[in-house]
């Protein structure tokens, strides 16, 4: 056959056609649809967890004050999930949202690898740990030879615990006084017991046995104390029907739960603690035998409570006075009544007018040191170490005057206050303080009046930060010396339950020191050692396992054992007769702003899911967050609608929030269970550190309310303030 | 250039004016293409779907476009097996768009599973209950019914014609046609029926749930009733686009108006059905699951309110069938063109109520109405077919004889 | 269908939840990532593209200040039975992804065989079905913490709450080895029940009295499971999806938002829905 | 759609089902491996050679 075109397409053609029809009825098609659907199936880039040998670890939680009792199951050398403990007395197998998450802080991706120096550019390189404990032991040497040891100074969430006992150690012994420590509201009710009952002790309350609780606005099921423990007695309460009254202007979660909603007009929580103890006095509803037995000065109570008629509380307040009175009395006529008080999360200190009132209560009662009361309790008493020896430049600097303040003159009961240190580098001039180590908080994200606080540090020549994660704090610091994580290290933690028993704990590493991070006990020691003389003579100890495997002494084996041991000295504290002639003079504390100029009232809401303090909401948390309190970067603040409508905003609508210290852009959400007149905003939100999970979402309610000193403690009791919304 | 190719005795516009034409057309293919291969490669993140809309522009494009297809499966009945003969004259275009939407429909189809490559899985994995498994296999199976239609129209194209080979081919499959489309129409019964019990099964979905007969719901008769009345509208709106864009008279009015008529009768009867199993739902089944008939017309976006239920059974529905059953207003061409207009949008919006209302409505007592909008990626999928479609037409219409009465009606001189 | 049905008893996995004691903290939310591997991405704040298998409804008494009441929610997967076993989502499922077993009462999913057409979500009431819009993506190291108990999924297919199915299979592996047939009530407990700090959560098998499952919810197995203790409900009982998880709350109104009522329908008591569904 | 497919279990729908396919996939390939023969043996008879381009 002649191959012309035509013959030549034909038979192309029939090669083609022959070659698909040989193809198609060939398995190739088949192997390949099998092979494309087996690549879907093991995508290299979706990965495969590798599986080995379980294991399962305890140790403590130690992300918030709550100290619950943890299990880590462990797969070879990875650390998989964390569940609660089940026999641990804190939270018995319960755990909450945070403490769950905690995989995502070890793991993620803000951890600080290395000690790092900040650069004249303003960012950081990593330096070796010998380097920068060199390089800030010579800092305080210099100081230190500049006879200025008193302008080092330290900061820290929390005052309890070996790392915390080292820190203050350490400027005992180097020469300073300036120790200052983040104080919440039991640290205030811990000053309140001072001085009713000259007792100093520990402060737990015992909402699970009571059959009545009044809560003023404590988020008892919204992280208010120990957070699992708190929502444990909440069941518990539910379970056996007792009686819970939530005194607030919004409706929380613990509204909800709650008996009894009364919606209170921010700042009028002490005149209706003050109305109660009004009706309960002049109707002589006391338990007489307690007050008879165990105080003293009801009368100067009763002269004080006097003026506070139903009438006046109730226009106050703006709860009817019905209510008012029958909260009382039911309050009274109880069997196990308890009043509580610490807003939200409790982490922030109470004027000390309302704690006395409140603790009064309690004590008209009878609810003090009692099943289902208030109790207090000697605090654990195992960190008994002498002070050390000090050099001469140590004894004078030490015996210099705080920059906070605290201790004496008009605050002599307030051990740390930590916004008049803000305020006193703001002062005029040079800084008091040329060197600051920062341990355990985030004081640019979490005290309140952010700006002042930024502008405090920038003030600051030297700051050190001995945090994990690359937090606000960290982001300004000259120097940072990593720490490892909860999960990483040990650290001892007392816990007092609500039974009145007392318990040491031991969080213990479940999993190797992911970087080149160190124990800040640890960082603390080398230090000490570098500036060598009477600082390092003061720690004799070679390591931080050293020096609490030394302190716990006896304890120590069967707390590695066990993780935990009830403490035998941990017994109800005695005090003297609960004084009610100390309790102070009712005093108004309203909200900082003038109503004309600033008609709306705005204040925070805490929530478990997230979190607001030192450390940042791992992205599970963020993953939690309702539509309806953050909507893509926007926060949304809550409005009731009857507000919103004379203010002519509507839902998820932009608008201006204005407080006496700053304006924000935010969202509306409109919200029944908020008084109207009142705004509330979530805090934990509006970081601009952490990573992308967190950073740049919302708003930090910290920026928009400034410090108000309480006249008797000197503490920032700022809780609420005065704020418009106008459309945007 | 191309002219060996064309039909013979006909006028066509010149190559470059067609090429032109083409690749206007193709531009937005490549456009559609674009947002294919985008939600291939990047994922259905691409869309405006989300997890309360599992279903949404895609899955109502592709019921519509089956429906509207129906006209293919349906005139081949009535065609080959009821033996209307003049429709003869319409069987080839209705053959070239039912091809057209079911291919069409099995792309669109690709492109809406979150796993293409495992798509094949419906066959080899199959769970026989599932509505979805028996619409994948009838699509399937009838599209290569609709394919063996289309193959001796192919084959009459003049070059193609001359091979003997295909010659024999196309005569013998016209004389066997009869089989293919009698199993087409069993097929069809049966996939138009499931996508219809796609919906009707839902017993979660107090919005598409329906009664059952047997194993289907009412939903399964009332789709394959209404895909054979309103698809024959379709056809004959796109013969009256394609004349009006020929400018020439493609099908005589006696067939036009046959078929007409047949789907007048048949969009009048389907209503009835419709009404009925309206009534039925809205006074019996969604008062048993404690919902109101204006429950389901109470959306707060505003979209889904009384106005569609309307729109889709009395202007889509109940007019049409007035029209088209009614002799004089058949005859006048604007009342025939407005009243096939109308049915087609009568079906789409029945298409979509049964895909994006069931979505849309709460069922849960706390939930809002849900919100949907489609990302401009669903849209350009949505319109790559349609592109495609212009194109195979056009190509068809110029390349083979599909109108068997365009020689008569237009004589070329000379 | 597997061995178990023909050689014990079937267990009838399910749960019930304490409304009353739900403080909405979200633990069970997050109990539930952690364990199952669910992913997570830079934004969450879209509700509808977001995983969370264990969802937490905000329910509202609608009700103006100061009367206003709310509830939390969790919702995980209902592991409907449906009637005789036929869930809404797993006749609908073409290619067999999602399965009922009747050996445990749980919707199974799987991951490797669903090809994302997506029908078993719009089949699902209660919003209970997650797809993988995206390819999950841990940050650097985060992979770290992921389980081998669970594979995580891949972009375009369907997930959802499994009752922490390879718990059992855990713990069925252990009581094998140990020479048992048959699970201590607290052997298989998913991680959510396990994690609630308020103890609002009650896990087990519905068919075994013993079980405080069964105690608490009482179920009614000749009528579809319907609970027959007061204040216990079931979310849209009268659709006759025969869910597994039962909810406890001692508020009326919280109660009737379980399920669609006509206004002169008193909570609680009405008759079952046809439970008709394909098949 | 095969019977040897990984965890197969038979039921009455299998049979329903599958046979509906099966039997509409026969008639189909039988239908067209009859046009096919047919037109095959048509060519080899030399059929459709002498036709004008318009057999209609």
């Amino acid at each position: 056959m002649k191959l012309d075109r035509r013959n030549f397409l034909t038979l192309g053609g029939s090669l083609v056609a022959g070659g698909v029809v040989g193809t198609t009825l060939s398995p190739l098609p088949w192997k390949l649809m099998d092979d494309s659907a087996i690549w879907t199936q093991n995508w290299p880039w979706t990965p495969v967890p590798p599986d080995g040998a379980a294991s399962f670890n305890h140790s403590i939680c130690t992300l918030c004050p709550g100290k619950c009792g943890i299990t880590v199951k462990k797969v070879e050398s990875r650390a998989i999930k964390i569940e609660g403990r089940k026999d641990f007395p804190v939270n018995q197998g319960g755990i909450c949202i945070l403490g769950l998450a905690g995989l995502q802080l070890l793991y993620g991706p803000t951890r600080i690898e290395t000690p790092l120096l900040k650069t004249a550019g303003g960012g950081f390189k990593k330096i070796s740990w010998d380097e920068a404990v060199s390089l800030l032991a010579k800092k305080l040497e210099e100081l230190r030879s500049s006879g200025k040891p008193e302008s080092v100074a330290a900061l820290t969430g929390s005052d309890t615990g070996v790392t915390a006992a080292l820190i203050k150690r350490f400027l005992f012994a180097y020469g300073s006084p300036n120790f200052i420590s983040e104080q919440t509201f039991k640290d205030t009710y811990k000053i309140a017991l001072k001085k009713m009952q000259a007792l100093q002790g520990e402060v737990v309350f015992d909402i699970e046995n009571a059959d009545y609780v009044l809560s003023l606005g404590s988020g008892i099921i919204e992280g208010w104390d120990s957070p699992v423990k708190m929502i444990k007695a909440n069941s518990a309460l539910k379970t056996k029907k007792a009686f819970l009254c939530q005194v607030e202007p919004r409706l929380s979660m613990t509204a909800a739960k709650a008996d009894k909603w009364l919606p209170v007009i921010p700042g009028t929580e002490t005149d209706l603690v003050w109305g109660i103890l009004h009706v309960i006095l002049n109707q002589a509803l006391y338990n007489k035998e307690f007050v008879a037995e165990n105080t003293t000065g009801i009368e100067r109570l009763s002269q004080l409570a006097q003026p506070y008629t139903l009438e006046k509380v109730s226009a106050a307040t703006g709860i009817k006075s019905s209510d008012i009175l029958s909260v009382a009395t039911q309050f009274a006529k109880a069997a196990k009544p308890i009043a509580v008080c610490g807003k939200g999360q409790g982490s922030t200190p109470e004027s000390m007018g309302h704690i006395m009132a409140v603790h009064a209560l309690n004590a008209l009662m009878g609810s003090v040191n009692r099943e289902g009361g208030v109790i207090a309790l000697n605090p654990a008493s195992y960190i008994s170490w002498t002070n050390p020896e000090q050099d001469e430049t140590g004894k004078n600097g030490f015996g210099k005057e705080r920059v906070d303040g605290a201790g004496k003159g008009n605050y002599p009961d307030t051990p740390f206050l930590a916004n008049r240190f803000i305020s006193a580098i703001n002062g005029q001039g040079k800084s008091p303080v040329e060197a600051l180590l920062v341990s355990g908080s985030n004081p640019l994200y979490s005290f309140t009046d952010t700006a002042a606080v930024k502008k405090a540090f920038e003030k600051i020549p030297f700051i050190v930060s001995f945090s994990s994660f690359m937090d606000e704090t960290a982001k300004v610091a000259t120097l940072i010396l990593p720490s490892h994580t909860n999960l990483e290290r040990f650290e001892d933690v007392s816990l007092c339950l609500g039974s009145g028993k007392s318990v040491i704990g031991l969080s213990t590493p479940v999993v190797e020191p992911k970087f080149d991070t160190r124990h800040t006990g640890d960082a603390v020691i080398l230090l000490a050692k570098k500036l060598g003389g009477s600082v390092a003579n003061a720690f004799s100890w070679e390591s931080f396992e050293a020096c609490l495997t030394e302190t716990l002494g006896d304890k120590w084996e069967s707390l590695k054992e066990s993780g935990f041991l009830e403490n035998p000295e941990s017994l109800i504290a005695a005090g003297t007769r609960i004084d009610f002639s100390v309790v102070a003079e009712p005093k108004s504390m309203a909200p900082e702003g003038d109503a004309a100029s600033y008609p709306l009232i705005l204040i925070p809401y805490d929530s478990l899911r997230l979190a607001h303090m030192a450390v940042g909401s791992p992205p599970f948390l963020l993953k939690t967050v309702e539509d309806t309190v953050l909507k893509k970067n926007d926060i949304l603040v809550e409005i009731n609608p009857q507000t919103a409508s004379k203010l002519n905003l509507s839902e998820k609508k932009y608008a201006m929030l204005k407080t006496p210290k700053g304006a924000v852009r935010v969202k509306i959400h409109l919200f029944e269970g908020i008084m109207p007149g009142v705004i509330a905003m979530a805090r934990g939100l509006g970081h601009t550190a952490y990573d992308d999970y967190l950073s740049g979402k919302g708003v930090n309610f910290n920026e928009l309310i400034g410090p108000m000193e309480d006249p008797i403690s000197g503490l920032d009791v700022s809780y609420g303030i005065r704020a418009t919304l106008t459309n945007a | 250039m191309d002219s060996a190719l064309l039909p013979k005795g006909v006028k066509r516009c010149s190559f470059p004016q067609f090429s032109i034409g083409i690749l206007i057309v193709g531009a937005v293919l490549l456009w559609g293409v674009y947002a294919m291969l985008l939600c291939w490669f990047k994922g259905l993140n691409q869309t405006g779907m989300n997890d309360s809309y599992g279903f949404a522009l895609w899955i109502w494009a592709d019921l519509a476009v089956i429906a509207l297809g129906g006209g293919a499966f349906f005139t081949g009945l009535l065609k080959y097996i009821i033996g209307k003969d003049e429709l003869k004259n319409i069987i080839n275009f209705a053959v070239v768009i039912g091809f057209i939407c079911y291919s069409s429909a099995l792309l669109i189809l690709a492109i809406d599973v979150g796993q293409p490559l495992r798509s094949w899985f419906i066959f080899w994995h199959v769970n026989v209950h599932s509505m979805l498994a028996e619409v994948a296999f009838c699509l399937s199976i009838y599209f290569s019914v609709l394919a063996i239609e289309f193959v001796p129209l192919l084959l009459e194209n003049r070059k193609l014609d001359e091979v003997p080979f295909f010659h024999n081919l196309a005569h013998n499959m016209h004389e066997v046609m009869a089989v293919f489309a009698a199993t087409g129409a069993f097929l069809s019964c049966f996939h138009q029926g499931s996508l219809g019990g796609v919906a009707g099964v839902l017993f979660g979905r107090p919005f598409a749930f329906r009664e059952h007969l047997l194993v289907w719901p009412w939903t399964f008769f009332l789709f394959t009733w209404s895909a054979a009345a309103y698809g024959p509208c379709f056809t004959i709106l796109l013969t009256k686009i394609t004349e009006g864009i020929t400018r020439k008279k493609l099908v005589k009015d006696n067939v036009v108006d046959l078929l007409a008529k047949i789907s007048g009768w048949m969009i009048a009867s389907y209503m009835v059905a419709k009404l009925i199993d309206t009534w039925y739902w809205a006074t019996v089944t969604a008062p048993s699951r404690g919902l109101t008939f204006m429950q389901f017309y109470s959306d707060g976006n505003g979209l889904y309110t009384l106005w569609i239920i309307v729109a889709e059974l009395v202007v889509g529905g109940i007019l049409p069938a007035l029209i088209l059953t009614n002799k004089t207003l058949r005859a006048n061409k604007s009342m025939l063109l407005l009243a096939v207009i109308l049915a087609c949008i009568g079906v789409c919006i029945n298409r979509w109520v049964m895909v994006l209302q069931v979505m849309a409505h709460p069922v849960l007592p706390f939930e809002e109405w849900f919100a949907y909008m489609p990302s401009w990626q669903e849209v350009a999928t949505t319109i790559l077919p349609v592109a495609y479609g212009v194109i195979l037409a056009s190509l068809a219409y110029r390349y083979l004889p599909v109108f068997p009465q365009e020689r008569e009606l237009n004589p070329v001189n000379g | 269908m597997n061995k178990t049905h023909n050689t014990q008893k079937a267990k009838k996995y399910g749960m019930v939840i304490d409304l009353d004691k739900c403080t909405g903290c979200g633990a069970c939310m997050v109990a539930c990532m952690a364990e199952n591997n669910v992913p997570f991405k830079k934004d969450e704040t879209n509700k509808l593209d977001s995983i969370t298998w264990m969802h937490l409804y905000k329910l509202t008494n609608g009700k103006a200040f100061p009367e206003t009441e709310i509830c939390y929610l969790p919702r995980p997967c209902m592991h409907c039975e449906g009637a005789h076993g036929h869930p809404p989502c797993v006749s609908v499922c073409p290619a067999t992804a999602t399965d009922y077993d009747h050996g445990t009462g749980i919707v199974s999913q799987i991951y490797t065989r669903c090809f994302g057409c997506r029908y078993c979500m719009g089949a699902c009431p209660y919003h209970a079905r997650y797809f993988n819009w995206w390819d999950p993506v841990w940050p650097e190291g985060m992979k770290e913490y992921l389980s081998p108990n669970v594979s995580p999924r891949m972009r375009g297919v369907v997930e959802k709450c499994s009752f922490c199915f390879h718990r059992y299979q855990l713990a069925m592996d252990k009581a094998y080895h140990e020479g048992r047939k048959e699970l201590e009530e607290h052997e298989y407990q998913s991680s959510c029940t396990q994690a609630c700090p308020a103890g609002a959560i009650t896990f087990g098998d519905l068919n075994n009295p013993d079980h405080q499952v069964h105690k608490i919810a009482r179920p009614d197995n000749e009528h579809g499971g319907k609970p027959s203790a007061t204040n216990v409900f079931r979310l849209l009982e009268r659709l006759g999806t025969n869910p597994k998880v039962y909810y406890m709350s001692s508020r009326e109104w919280v109660r009737r938002l379980g399920d669609n009522y006509l206004p002169h329908e008193k909570t609680g008591e009405i008759a079952l829905g046809k439970q008709k569904g394909h098949h | 759609m095969f019977p040897f497919s990984f965890e197969w279990a038979w039921d009455m729908a299998h049979y329903v089902f599958l046979g509906g396919m099966w039997y509409a996939i026969g008639i189909i390939s039988a239908g067209l491996s009859y046009c096919i023969g047919k037109a095959l043996l048509d060519t080899v008879a030399g059929k459709g050679h002498d036709h004008g381009g318009d057999h209609h």
